[in-house]
């Protein structure tokens, strides 16, 4: 079977030292995007155990698949959480959810637990959209810009590059900064100008090193756009899939000339983590505890 | 007489042998980057297949957007030329040709002869129609080759922004969301792109008879979609892939008569 | 209660041709707000305005460059269509180029008995504005009475004036309602009374909404702790995106569109030449983008809604390729901001991917909620 | 493959290039001098500021947008400027390069962005008026902003009641000049302007006509270099001077038999505005012996055409050849207004059936054998209808390919697609490339 090049490598993760029997609330986020689902759960607000999966063309089905792996193996089961938040495109139909929050507050509020009170702007690079989000201290967003329909894409853009260059996705980051000196980009206009200019040069004899970093420059510029549109305050976070790519992150900060505040999670999991975060709020409140 | 028409396209370099008007040999061969030794191979295996040498070759036509990576043709036509031709010898009665490629499409519009009366490129914001289908099935989880019979399954039409593949795809991945059948996505897909390559050919106006060629004519379900388009019948070679290495083949056929 | 005007929307085409049945009458279509309809109502013609119907369509490639708005397309693709084939005439006011070829290609291209294009001046904030459009009507006026063969009297053109300031005064009865804490009506009903206005003769719409306005007062709707939202920018008839932001917890209590607002605002002043007050109106009133310079009155008007309606933000709309307007938001945004008013930018396009909108004004009423979960 | 015809380069050229760098320069450097600047579009009626003095120097925006689009690094970084500011990417891309220019604080031709004294802008594209609009703010709001509106419909349906509103607001703005400048207003220069107006615009469509030559002795690739003065400063006696001594010069190429293209075989005109960056698109087709002879865009932008008698397309006779003797400020402005009112370029904005038969008239009278249409994104005002004109080219039996670009913007140029569609066109006229 050929190789899928653009099948990014699924992951789930378990704390070992928390156990979920000696928690008081346990809350629960699941976040099914446009390419990607996850799933988190807390135990009294600290991270117990994590999913992230390819979201499928059933969105309740994902939903449910990327929980079940969250609680696999730890003998949790969903009537053991006490309150699930949906968010990500398929917010609506996540069957157990008891509420639905967009994915911007719930990156914003997963962005400020996994990086601290210091960070104010947050990048979003889903598969479908970007978002750069405004918070204040606590994680509320205060404000937020979205891509317009022309630059909408860039995840999406990144699949069906490596589809392209045969390279594995995972791959793309370390391989596009193997050039001497860095390329003109290609155009930033939309994802298929840019697909094509990039066909043109690998025609042309380009080294896939180059196109890579010729592709990756102007994915990052499209995004370095939105930013500047909103002006970004420090401390400044990249949450999303494109997060993990190397080459568009790298280049964001050169051309931002501000370092993101390192990962300390996969930064897959913000939305869902936000939702949980939210989720434990909510529990407290129903409690009367706030 | 034997000549050979080699088609550089975007992903693969597709040659054949002709044979006083009749194929006796078809190859084809991943592009990769390295257009010059895939357009060699290319002609290698097919010279093979054949059992012929490159002397028993009278003429050699490229065509695609590599051709001038096959340095050892000896004349070129562009892709509207060549599937002119190709068209033209296969289905006599034929005045529009649509050409549906992984990145381009294109509309034809010939006279009896086989020539080029006017042409239509998709606009800028409508490319990556063949590529689009790829995307599209990988979000949906279908094989590539099974978009087209589940789009047949489908008998509802919901309606989707026909300008640009990335608007359409932002919509396809709200219609997922919103819980619609796998078969009618798919077959709003279809419509999709038929819709956009019917926009195109009506800048050159419908003349009966329309045929369809190029690798995108193999999914059944775009040329039903296609056909309720444009509402008419429409005129398919056996490997639409080929036509333009075919027309190319014949435009070498014609210039080793002295033409 | 407001049934009628969605009834109205949905079925423009069997309204208009059961009216010529019923009276006789001529039907002209016609494209962008500066129409004078006083006009066409003093000649008994039946003015209708050409409007998209948000489906993706195949057919106008060849007659408008893809550049251009997606609305433009739509509104040509109705007449390539068929949609419109009782129209007797079609005409346009000059206002943007992108609408003006849905007008040159329909003349072109569908045959139609009347046809005529009215050179509206630009220059609205200039003195030499009124005496231009007043010899511009006069010119006008002589053309529809070559065409219908009939003499347009004042008394006539009282008549026009008459139906077109009633329904405007209605109309602006309607929209005090929704000053209320608790309007009695929807944001999507608004919209559809207001366009369906555009589409029926001003006498039914006159005496349906009469009617209907008696009633209101004492309507009780479950808004709840509903969102108070304005809405502004281009064109918009798109009841699908207008109820979707409805669903998601606002409530859209006023606008400023062609489609909205800005076509009922003003009235005529019947005081001396009737030629040149109904000129005044069109020239005095709240401007399309593309005529409002040098200075830009419509800011002023737009944060005066915004308090008047007593809203908590905006959602600023702009159809893809719309220029007069792309030129016009960012300094609007600014305005509304500063005047704390927090606005939502969104490009619409002639079909709308709802789910990418609704993240947009759901994180928007997020922002604006004040529920504390942190 | 020896030569078919004899080619020369020109002899004005250098002059040409001169007068188009000191027009930036004096612009710049007008406040050293005590001068004033004026910025405003190529279509203002440039000859009414004329009447403040010697010393007021116009910057007129569209050709100083192209200027910025051969820059290809600093039109890209307007680019960003202006949307970083929050304007769409699809509008004007003139537009946007100018405000470019001035959020960046950069001139195209060195130093600071000049401000302008006053703006005096015309309004027949829905962008124009608010193109300045929006220069005003970012030149911090309080320049002094005159616009005029001369949308009154085609000159064939030329009334009184439309030339009067448009004569109107040119005697409003003289009242407005006298009142920002605090200059007195000196109606004998004004009329002097107006006739080297006149003069311009007739000579330079003299200059197309000579192209109805075979071989042609201009290509449009050197026109654009050539037209550009009347786009810049129609009403000084400078630029009037200078056509007429190209006139003379095209002239006597045409008795030489001189041609711009060495083989010439085949004849081609485009339309709108070229995509700037990428002006080797057109040495590209001179593989196939291909010249442009030029464009409605070329001809009919700042020239004035009429039929002549022999039925023929010709230039238009100035006033002074008719003999009129202008007396006083109000017959001045009439001339101007009644005059510009028939420019081609304004015809197409009340329907395309105007624009194409000037095309059509083109294509037989230069003895075309294929027009190639330039979909310019960048432009709305000259692209309105381009579709519509296809369709009666080709009804009229015209071979017709489109090409897609953006005059100003080369992110949506893509070179690769044009010379694909170059070739398959070229084919189809049965051109194939001269083997040197």
């Amino acid at each position: 079977m050929e190789k899928e090049y653009w099948r990014w490598p699924e992951s789930k993760w378990t704390s070992s030292d928390i156990d979920w029997k000696d928690g008081d609330i346990i809350s629960a986020g699941v976040d099914v995007g446009s390419v990607s689902s996850q799933a988190v759960v807390l135990i009294d607000g600290k991270l117990y155990s994590y999913s992230n999966f390819r979201t499928g063309s059933d969105s309740p089905e994902s939903a449910q698949k990327v929980m079940d792996k969250a609680m696999e193996e730890t003998g949790l089961s969903q009537d053991k959480i006490h309150y699930t938040v949906g968010t990500g495109y398929g917010r609506v139909n996540v069957p157990f959810a008891k509420r639905a929050i967009t994915e911007i507050a719930c990156h914003a509020r997963g962005a400020n637990f996994m990086y601290g009170p210091t960070v104010k702007t947050i990048l979003d690079m889903g598969g479908q959209d970007c978002k750069a989000i405004h918070c204040d201290e606590k994680g509320k967003v205060t404000n937020f810009l979205m891509n317009d329909k022309c630059a909408a894409g860039t995840g999406r853009g990144m699949e069906v590059f490596a589809d392209l260059l045969s390279v594995p996705i995972e791959d793309m980051g370390r391989l596009s900064f193997e050039v001497d000196e860095e390329p003109e980009p290609v155009s930033s206009t939309c994802v298929i100008f840019a697909k094509s200019e990039a066909v043109g040069l690998l025609r042309k004899g380009w080294a896939k090193e180059k196109v890579l970093a010729a592709y990756s420059s102007a994915m990052a510029h499209r995004v370095v756009e939105l930013l500047e549109r909103i002006k970004v305050e420090k401390d400044f976070a990249i949450t999303g899939g494109i997060a993990k790519n190397e080459g568009v992150v790298k280049r964001i900060e050169a051309e931002l000339k501000i370092k993101a505040l390192e990962a300390k999670h996969d930064t897959q999991i913000a939305g869902a983590l936000g939702g949980a975060l939210f989720a434990k709020a909510l529990i407290e409140k129903e409690r009367g505890l706030r | 007489m034997n000549v050979v028409g080699i088609d550089c396209g975007a992903k693969y370099v597709k040659a054949l042998v002709l044979e006083d008007d009749k194929i006796k040999a078809k190859s084809s061969v991943l592009s990769g980057f390295d257009q010059k030794a895939a357009a060699q191979e290319a002609l290698d295996k097919v010279l093979e297949q054949a059992s012929l040498k490159k002397e028993d070759i009278a003429y050699i036509t490229a065509t695609g957007a590599g051709k001038e990576e096959a340095v050892f043709a000896q004349g070129t036509i562009t892709e509207v030329g060549a599937n002119a031709k190709a068209v033209n010898i296969l289905f006599p009665s034929v005045r529009t040709v649509i050409d549906v490629g992984a990145e381009e499409g294109r509309s034809i519009k010939i006279n009896e002869k086989g020539k080029v009366v006017d042409f239509a490129i998709n606009e800028k914001c409508a490319a990556g129609a063949g590529t689009f289908t790829e995307t599209m099935a990988r979000a949906l989880e279908v094989k590539l080759e099974e978009m087209g019979a589940l789009s047949l399954k489908s008998q509802k039409s919901v309606p989707m922004n026909a300008q640009c593949a990335v608007f359409a795809e932002s919509e396809v991945v709200s219609l997922i969301h919103a819980k619609h059948a796998k078969q009618d996505i798919v077959r709003a897909v279809h419509d999709a792109i038929a819709d956009r390559i019917a926009s195109m050919t009506r800048k050159i106006g419908i003349e009966k008879d329309v045929a369809l060629v190029g690798g995108v004519a193999r999914n059944i379900g775009f040329v039903d979609s296609l056909k309720r388009d444009l509402k008419q019948e429409l005129f398919i070679p056996e490997e639409p892939e080929y036509s333009c290495a075919l027309g190319a083949a014949f435009a070498a056929a014609e210039k080793a008569k002295g033409g | 209660m407001m049934e009628k005007f969605k009834e109205w929307y949905e079925q423009r085409h069997a309204y208009a041709k059961e009216w010529k049945k019923k009276t006789g009458g001529k039907v002209v279509g016609y494209f962008c707000t500066y129409v004078p309809e006083e006009i066409l109502y003093a000649a008994d013609v039946l003015p209708v305005r050409i409007l998209g119907s948000h489906e993706p369509q195949d057919v106008t490639e060849p007659h408008i460059f893809g550049m251009f708005c997606p609305f433009c397309r739509d509104c040509l693709a109705q007449g390539l269509q068929g949609r419109y084939d009782y129209l007797d005439g079609v005409m346009i006011a000059q206002s943007c180029l992108h609408i003006r070829q849905a007008y040159t290609s329909w003349k072109m291209h569908i045959p139609v008995d009347f046809s005529y294009y009215l050179p509206m001046p630009n220059n609205v904030q200039s003195k030499r504005a009124l005496p231009y459009l007043t010899g511009e009507l006069e010119t006008f006026k002589e053309a529809v009475e070559k065409w219908t063969g009939k003499k347009i009297s004042d008394e006539d053109l009282n008549k026009g004036i008459e139906a077109m300031n009633t329904s405007r005064q209605l109309t602006r009865d309607l929209y005090e309602l929704r000053k209320q804490d608790n309007p009695p009506l929807t944001g999507l009903e608004a919209m559809y009374a207001v366009v369906a206005s555009q589409m029926v003769d001003k006498r039914d719409y006159n005496a349906a909404l009469q009617e209907i306005l008696q009633k209101l007062p004492q309507r009780q709707i479950e808004n709840g702790s509903k969102v108070r939202l304005m809405i502004l920018g281009s064109e918009n008839d798109d009841t699908e995106f207008v109820d979707m932001v409805e669903s998601l917890g606002a409530m859209l209590v006023v606008d400023d569109h062609c489609t909205g607002s800005r076509y009922f605002w003003n009235q005529v002043n019947t005081n001396g030449n009737l030629l040149e007050a109904i000129a005044s109106r069109y020239v005095e009133r709240v401007p399309c983008p593309s005529k409002d310079w040098p200075e830009r009155t419509r800011i002023e008007h737009i944060l005066k809604l915004a308090k008047d309606w007593n809203v908590q933000g905006a959602i600023v709309i702009q159809q893809k390729f719309c220029d007069p307007h792309e030129i016009d938001i960012p300094s609007i945004i600014e305005s509304l901001k500063s005047n704390g008013v927090p606005a939502q930018f969104l490009e619409l396009d002639v079909t709308v991917p709802v789910g990418q909108f609704k993240t947009r004004v759901e994180a928007f009423l997020e922002m604006l909620s004040e529920e504390d979960l942190f | 493959m020896s030569a078919k015809y004899k080619t020369e380069s020109l002899k004005c050229w250098d002059k040409s290039k001169e007068i188009r760098l000191d027009y930036y320069k004096n612009y710049a450097k007008a406040h050293e001098k005590g001068g004033l600047r004026w910025a405003g579009g190529a279509w203002s009626f440039d000859a009414i500021p004329s009447g403040l003095g010697d010393d007021v120097y116009p910057l007129t925006g569209e050709p100083y947008a192209a200027s910025v689009a051969w820059n290809k690094d600093l039109a890209l970084r307007c680019h960003e400027a202006v949307e970083k500011a929050g304007y769409a990417r699809d509008l004007c891309s003139y537009m946007r390069n100018y405000w470019g220019s001035i959020i960046l604080n950069e001139y195209a031709f060195g130093g600071e962005f000049p401000m302008p004294d006053f703006i005096w802008q015309d309004h027949i594209c829905c962008s124009h008026a608010k193109w300045y609009q929006v220069a005003r703010d970012l030149e911090g709001g309080d320049v002094p902003y005159y616009a005029m509106d001369v949308s009154v419909g085609p000159y064939d349906e030329l009334t009184e009641n439309r030339l009067e509103y448009v004569v109107g607001q040119m005697h409003d703005g003289i009242e407005w000049l006298e009142k920002v400048t605090g200059r007195k207003y000196d109606d004998e220069k004004l009329i002097q302007a107006v006739h080297n107006h006149c003069r311009s615009e007739s000579l330079w469509a003299e200059t197309c006509a000579l192209n109805k030559a075979v071989p042609a002795p201009l290509d449009e690739k050197t026109m654009y270099s050539l037209y550009v003065h009347g786009t810049l400063h129609k009403s000084s006696r400078i630029v009037a001077d200078f056509y007429e001594e190209l006139r003379d010069e095209v002239k006597d190429r045409v008795e030489r038999g001189i041609a711009a293209i060495a083989n010439e075989r085949c004849r081609v005109m485009t339309d709108t505005q070229p995509p700037w960056a990428f002006l080797k698109v057109f040495r590209y087709l001179e593989k196939f012996g291909c010249v442009s002879i030029g464009s409605l865009y070329t001809f009919g932008l700042i020239g004035m055409w009429d039929i002549q008698e022999d039925g023929t397309w010709g230039p238009r006779k100035t006033p002074q050849e008719l003999g009129i003797k202008i007396k006083d400020r109000d017959q001045a402005l009439h001339v101007l207004a009644e005059w510009e009112l028939k420019k081609p370029e304004w015809q197409h904005f009340y329907s395309p059936d105007h624009k194409s038969d000037m095309m059509l008239r083109i294509a037989k009278e230069w003895k075309l054998d294929g027009i190639m249409l330039h979909y310019n994104r960048g432009c709305e005002g000259l692209s309105l209808g381009i579709a519509e004109n296809r369709l009666a080219l080709k009804e009229a039996g015209f071979p017709v390919m489109i090409f897609e670009g953006n005059m100003g913007d080369e992110r949506e140029f893509d070179e690769a697609q044009t010379i694909t569609r170059i070739d398959a066109f070229m084919e189809s006229l049965n051109f194939e490339k001269i083997k040197d």
